[in-house]
């Protein structure tokens, strides 16, 4: 969309939309639209988590007490700070108040830098243990845990596969894998994320926005959301349920 | 061209028939053949005929101004639809057929290992390679005539799919995981086997054969072939079981005997095939999944007359050990 | 009468999309749908020219039973799987699926809701480049470490295999990133950009088979992206969610992949079959039988299609009671598609029928797609399947679907279209010749391949029993015939270009709302915004 | 509206076919319920959508027959338009371009409002939080689940406001979740029939 302020301080549409709110509306549906894609991209590997969680419950029990809930929650709560930030810097655009709008995205953005740095440490604590995907893990005293946790179950909960000492052991990082993929993807969102904040920070900041046209602003912050929304989800499955 | 004429019979270009429900498909065939035929007569020949019919004539024509008749499309909606129906049903009959496995008392079970690229197949009685010619690229698997079949695969590395075009049935041979097929060949003969899901740089090359043999024929082969190794056991008593007798001795022979006294736990003698009671539940005859499920997790289920005394053995025995185990058990008799 | 009246003749001299700016630049920097789309044919057509190459390559291997026979010995076991490969990668990923929803989606849709340009323009401009550089990605692995493993990707062997799965994967990823920003574009530019009078019921048929694609793409793309990303990390990581060793299951890879898959079988045929609609109505001068039927069809063959992916897999080992499950509701797409072909052959009935060579390549659809489609229920009946799955019937069946009905339609709608794109008429003589050599060779190589199928011929063989070998070399020559049949074409396609005679607005005399501006369109499609008064059939 | 409606009749429709199928498996009450509410639904949307009960009123008026039944019919048709009425100014739009239609409401959402959401989002992750402590089984991932959604769903109606939005954005939306609940229910439908699965632990 090639909306353009002119000299004036008036936005003018693209030429192919009748009127701004035309171009806003249709905007706002493609963004939906994309948001659509993004719930069904990160579903598949809810839809893998899901069955692999009927399966092999165990694993994800005790691969869940390796994480730290001290740091998931309060990155939950960073990431839910943030998307109300947004929300502000949409609601200041609304207003024409620019400045504001500049201070909210600003903080926007710090959050997910707080974010980012905390699944850092998170990272660095957890690969140090050698709790890595497939290839690369290296902690026996996991696989033996899940071992020890099985063999206290109730007997009648058992399945054959779950018995299978030796294939337990080898699939143990499973749990890993899951973790590694799905914070990891969500992590590149965050990423992308901040990067289209700042993108229209810059462009607030210039004064491109007003009360008249934000679209921009609007649908980074729809995107916003939703990596917000899927953290949500995130949190519970892999830090507390098991 | 003779198979121009078997659209008749009904089973044209269709691979030789070697079990019954090779006949079975093969009429099905012929029904989607025929019914096809048929539907593509009246679509094909009514485009052909339109066009020949309506060609335009001048460049001015009027033409009629139909826009839609709802009774018609509802009859080309709901006729399609009830075909559909018969043939879901009927292919549905015989998909079920082809995989309702035989209980395994009667059945010949022989294990498939794929690899890349080659079937291995392993015969309870140890036989383990058997090869046309000596040529180790043809593996070759015998089976009994008029005897259910059941084979039981997996595969080392990829996935494989176990193919045989005369018996129209195939399954897909992944790692992993076992899966199982079965057939009840009523001719004697060869019969061609194809891997059918990509494995590979020799995908093409992994051929066996599956020789059909009078049922007199197939144990004068076993016997024949058997390895030396299993000789020396007792009896009949093939490879497996000789493994599962040694897992016997230390671990369970303090609770069970097997020759039909009462110990701790029940005998082993005849436990095999027979029927079970219990203290609570329904009677269930002790095959491959109850023993299973006792040895892993004896409490689910307590014979009558019997403590809840042994302890599960979840977790300390391998799958391939509990196989033994049960291999073992269907021995001794 | 027309949908709309008068329009034409304010024609304003020689200004069109095409001479409306110069140079590349001009071209490559462009936000006009019109000439994306034509971008969009030049690069399809050169992969379709890369994929047909390979195609012959893969048959002229396959003349031969034995490899000592093979009359080429550079054609290897492994150069011929990654020959195999090639062909369906480039022909699934880089022709057919963005193919008509691409090129003629991007050119009409606009034009036939009576908008200036898609909701998206530089969005669209964008997913253009994100096409090529997929295809870029997707060639590259030629000259890094080759392909070997299908167009499939099936676990465990792509994460076995040493070839460069990763840059092929990531190439499949950022196409189907490609396809659902273009499917975007179209779903808003049809809620939104409809010329006043243009209702959702006076929209053409090809429009809706476009919007209902663009749900599919939206809809599906996505989980084969997680799909491909997987298997990328699998390789990279080993997370273990598709390998069997470390507790993952493959058959739930090919459940994620059909999910896709399945529906993207109609993301090829849907807009297939938009054409048909347009060309048969157009070409009976007459009303389309059925206008209802048809549209909700699409519709509805769009929101099946995702509960039916599971027929892929009869025989994978998943359970008695989803074959089963899969087989019934599999059943229920045929009647849409069977409402479909009863509908096109009606609109014959009355009418007055012009076998131009357009209107013959879709006779030749509608040929192709009956047999292709029969033989669909075949496959889709678990009795039959257990025995022709991964057979060349399978081969033979969607070829026929996927050759003789999307090509058959891509190429019948060049001819059609391309007065409107170009100005200039294509010979007809060259475009019937095409067609005779297109449908019979196209008969000559796959109807044997039913016969081989039937005989038990699995697929992706390089080496075959000898027995197999007589139909396997009629195939092969059928598809020179094909090659040269397509060769024909590009020849009439060039000679249109170059010496063509000038097209009016309306040289079929359709009713449709793109023929009732110039040739070609100016930039902004119509002098005047239209305003829509009647139906796109309305042929009195 | 109108586009909406069609869509999802499609969807509707299909559904009823395959849920009595699939219902195999889940138990009966939920089958029929669903098909009860969907042919419900499918009715109310005809009703409202092409003004069956309009004209119907509007046939009898003209035939001069008052009385009866009538005002009650008018009184529906009254109750029916009122809820449709947020999605005229869709529906109109939809049909043409004209710049006198009330298009995209830039509805505005006070901040206090924002800042209520966001507490009742940080109550909701301490809640989820201190709950997964107990043990409860099974249900622990049963109210995780819950707690979840309902934030889930705060910061789609408010951050998001999709609970001003049009009916169109949240049709898309909606569809999205819709067919991951495909992609889950075959899947399961095939992997839960042939893989021992676990209950509890």
């Amino acid at each position: 969309m090639s909306t353009v302020k002119t000299e004036d301080g008036h936005f003018h549409h693209a030429h192919h939309f009748n009127s701004l709110s035309h171009q806003y509306d249709s905007a706002k549906q493609g963004v939906w639209l994309f948001m659509v894609t993004e719930i069904l991209m990160f579903g598949g590997l809810f839809v893998a988590y899901l069955i692999y969680k009927s399966i092999y419950a165990p694993i994800f029990h005790v691969g869940s007490s390796y994480l730290d809930v001290k740091m998931g929650s309060i990155n939950t709560v960073v990431l839910i700070t943030s998307s109300f930030t947004m929300a502000l810097g949409i609601y200041f655009n609304q207003k024409n108040k620019p400045k504001q709008a500049v201070i909210a995205l600003a903080l926007t953005i710090v959050c997910a830098g707080i974010f980012m740095v905390i699944k850092y440490f998170e990272y660095t604590h957890i690969i140090h243990r050698g709790l890595v995907p497939g290839k690369f893990f290296n902690n026996p005293e996991f696989q033996q845990k899940v071992v020890d946790f099985i063999s206290n179950m109730p007997i009648e909960n058992l399945t054959p596969t779950l018995s299978d000492t030796a294939h337990m052991k080898k699939i143990a990082p499973l749990y890993f894998g899951f973790y590694f993929v799905m914070t990891g993807l969500h992590g590149l969102h965050v990423m992308i994320g901040a990067g289209l904040i700042l993108w229209v920070l810059i462009k607030t900041a210039n004064g491109k926005f007003g009360a008249e046209y934000y679209t921009p602003v609007e649908g980074v912050g729809l995107f916003w959301h939703i990596v917000d929304l899927i953290w949500i989800y995130l949190f519970p499955l892999l830090y507390l349920v098991g | 061209m003779n198979n121009w004429l078997n659209i008749i019979t009904a089973n044209a270009f269709m691979p030789i028939q070697g079990t019954e429900i090779a006949g079975k498909v093969d009429n099905f065939y012929a029904f989607l053949l025929i019914s096809s035929l048929i539907s593509s007569i009246i679509l094909i020949g009514g485009m052909a005929a339109f066009v020949v019919q309506y060609k335009r004539k001048s460049a001015t024509d009027k033409t009629a101004y139909i826009t839609h008749n709802t009774m018609l499309e509802f009859t080309w909606s709901f006729i399609p639809f009830v075909i559909m129906m018969v043939i879901f049903y009927w292919g549905k009959v015989i998909f079920n057929e082809l995989r309702s496995m035989p209980d395994s008392a009667s059945a010949e079970e022989i294990h498939v290992v794929g690899v890349q690229w080659a079937w291995n197949f392993k015969y309870k009685n140890g036989i383990k390679q058997y090869t046309k010619d000596n040529d180790p690229n043809k593996q070759v698997m015998v089976v009994p005539l008029n005897k259910p079949v059941k084979l039981v695969m997996t595969s080392n590395d990829v996935i494989h799919s176990f193919y045989i075009p005369g018996f129209r049935n195939k399954q897909d041979v992944i790692p992993g995981r076992y899966t199982s097929l079965w057939f009840k060949a009523d001719k004697p003969g060869e019969y061609q086997v194809f891997c059918t899901e990509y494995c590979g740089l020799q995908h093409s090359q992994m051929p066996a054969t599956i020789i059909v043999k009078p049922e007199a024929e197939y144990t004068a082969w076993l016997d024949s072939n058997k390895p030396s190794m299993a000789a020396s056991g007792d009896g009949g008593m093939n490879e497996m079981a000789n493994k599962g007798l040694e897992i016997y001795e230390n671990k369970c022979r303090s609770c069970h005997s097997i020759d039909g006294t009462k110990i701790v736990g029940p005998t082993w003698k005849g436990l095999y095939g027979a029927k079970r009671e219990f203290e609570s539940g329904a009677p269930v005859d002790a095959d491959e999944n109850y023993l299973k499920e006792s040895i892993l997790n004896p409490a689910a289920k307590i014979v009558k007359g019997y403590p809840a005394a042994m302890p599960p053995y979840a977790g300390q025995l391998s799958d391939d050990e509990i196989t033994q185990l049960i291999e073992y058990m269907k021995v001794v008799k | 009468m027309s949908q709309v009246q008068s329009t034409t003749q304010t024609t304003t001299g020689h200004d069109n999309y095409l001479n409306h700016e110069k140079g590349l630049w001009s071209w490559l920097s462009t936000v006009d749908h019109k000439r994306i789309a034509i971008m969009y044919l030049i690069s399809i057509l050169t992969f379709f020219l890369v994929g047909g190459i390979f195609a012959l390559l893969v048959r002229g291997a396959l003349f031969n039973a034995k490899p000592e026979d093979k009359f080429w010995s550079y054609i290897t076991p492994d150069v011929y799987n990654q020959f195999m490969s090639y062909h369906g990668i480039i022909m699934v990923f880089m022709v057919i699926v963005p193919g008509i929803p691409a090129v003629f989606g991007n050119f009409l849709l606009p034009v036939m809701l009576g908008a200036k340009d898609v909701a998206f323009p530089r969005l669209n401009l964008a997913s253009y480049y994100v096409y090529l550089a997929g295809a870029a990605l997707a060639v590259g692995t030629l000259f890094v470490g080759k392909i070997d493993t299908g167009w499939t990707f099936y676990t465990p062997y792509s994460i076995k295999t040493s070839t460069s799965v990763v840059m092929a994967v990531l190439a499949a990823f950022t196409m189907g990133m490609a396809s659902i920003l273009t499917g975007l574009n179209f779903i808003v530019t049809t809620h939104k950009l409809r010329a006043p009078g243009q209702t959702m019921n006076k929209i053409p048929l090809f429009v809706w088979a476009i919007y209902a694609t663009s749900i599919i793409q939206i809809l599906a793309t996505p989980v084969l992206g997680i799909t491909l990303l997987l298997i990328s990390a699998e390789r990279l990581l080993g997370v273990g969610i598709f390998d069997p060793n470390l507790g993952g299951d493959p058959v739930l890879f090919q459940h994620f992949f059909w999910f896709y898959s399945h529906p993207a079988v109609y993301i090829m045929i849907l807009p297939a079959m938009g054409i048909i609609s347009e060309l048969i109505s157009t070409f009976s001068r007459k009303t389309i039988f059925g206008y209802t039927a048809i549209a909700y069809s699409s519709l509805a063959i769009a929101a099946v299609s995702f509960l039916v992916w599971g027929h892929h897999m009869f025989v994978s080992g998943q359970s008695e009671f989803a074959g089963v499950l899969f087989s019934i509701i599999t059943m229920l797409v045929g009647v849409p598609t069977a409402i479909k072909l009863f509908n096109w052959i009606s609109t014959m009935y009355k009418g007055s029928v012009r076998l131009d060579a357009p209107m013959l390549y879709a006779i030749g659809f509608l040929f192709l797609f009956t047999i292709g489609g029969l033989t669909g229920v075949w496959l889709a009946s678990t009795g039959m399947d257990v025995h022709f799955h991964d057979t060349y019937f399978v081969v033979a069946h969607f070829h026929y679907v996927m050759v003789g009905g999307v090509l058959m339609a891509f190429t019948g709608g060049i001819f059609f279209w391309f007065p409107k794109m170009f100005g200039k008429m294509t010979s007809d003589t060259l475009g019937r010749i095409s067609w005779v050599f297109v449908f019979t060779g196209f008969n000559v190589t796959f109807f044997p391949q039913f016969i081989l199928g039937a005989m038990g011929m699995p697929r992706r063989y390089f080496e075959y029993h000898p027995a197999y070998e007589p139909l396997n070399q009629i195939s092969t020559v059928g598809s020179w015939l094909i090659g040269f049949g397509f060769l024909v074409a590009l020849v009439a396609i060039i000679q249109g270009l170059v010496a063509g005679e000038k097209a009016g607005a309306n040289p079929w005399g359709s009713k449709t709302l793109e023929w009732q501006t110039s040739s070609p369109p100016p930039h902004d499609n119509f002098p005047i915004t239209p305003t829509v008064t009647a139906g796109p059939y309305e042929y009195r | 509206m109108e586009l909406a409606i069609q869509y999802s009749l499609y969807i509707i429709s299909c559904v009823c076919i395959f849920v009595p199928l699939f219902g195999f498996g889940i138990a009966p009450p939920t089958v029929i319920g669903t098909a009860l509410s969907v042919f419900a639904g499918n009715a109310y949307s005809l009703i409202a959508q092409q003004g069956i009960l309009k004209n119907f009123i509007k046939d009898k008026k003209d035939s001069g027959a008052s009385g009866g039944l009538i005002p009650i019919l008018e009184e529906t048709q009254k109750l029916i338009d009122g809820i449709e009425n947020p999605g005229t100014a869709m529906k109109a739009e939809s049909h043409s371009h004209g710049h006198d239609h009330a298009e995209g409401s830039h509805h505005i959402i006070p901040i206090p409002v924002y800042v209520g959401v966001l507490v009742v989002l940080l109550i909701g992750t301490a809640i989820t939080v201190e709950v997964a402590q107990f043990d409860f089984g099974a249900m622990n991932t049963v109210i995780a689940m819950l707690v979840a959604t309902v934030k889930a769903s705060f910061v789609l109606a408010f951050f998001m406001h999709l609970k001003y939005d049009n009916m169109l954005n949240r049709v898309i939306f909606g569809s999205g979740f819709f067919f991951l609940m495909l992609l889950i229910a075959f899947s399961v439908a095939d992997i839960f029939t042939r893989v021992p699965v676990l209950k509890a632990f």
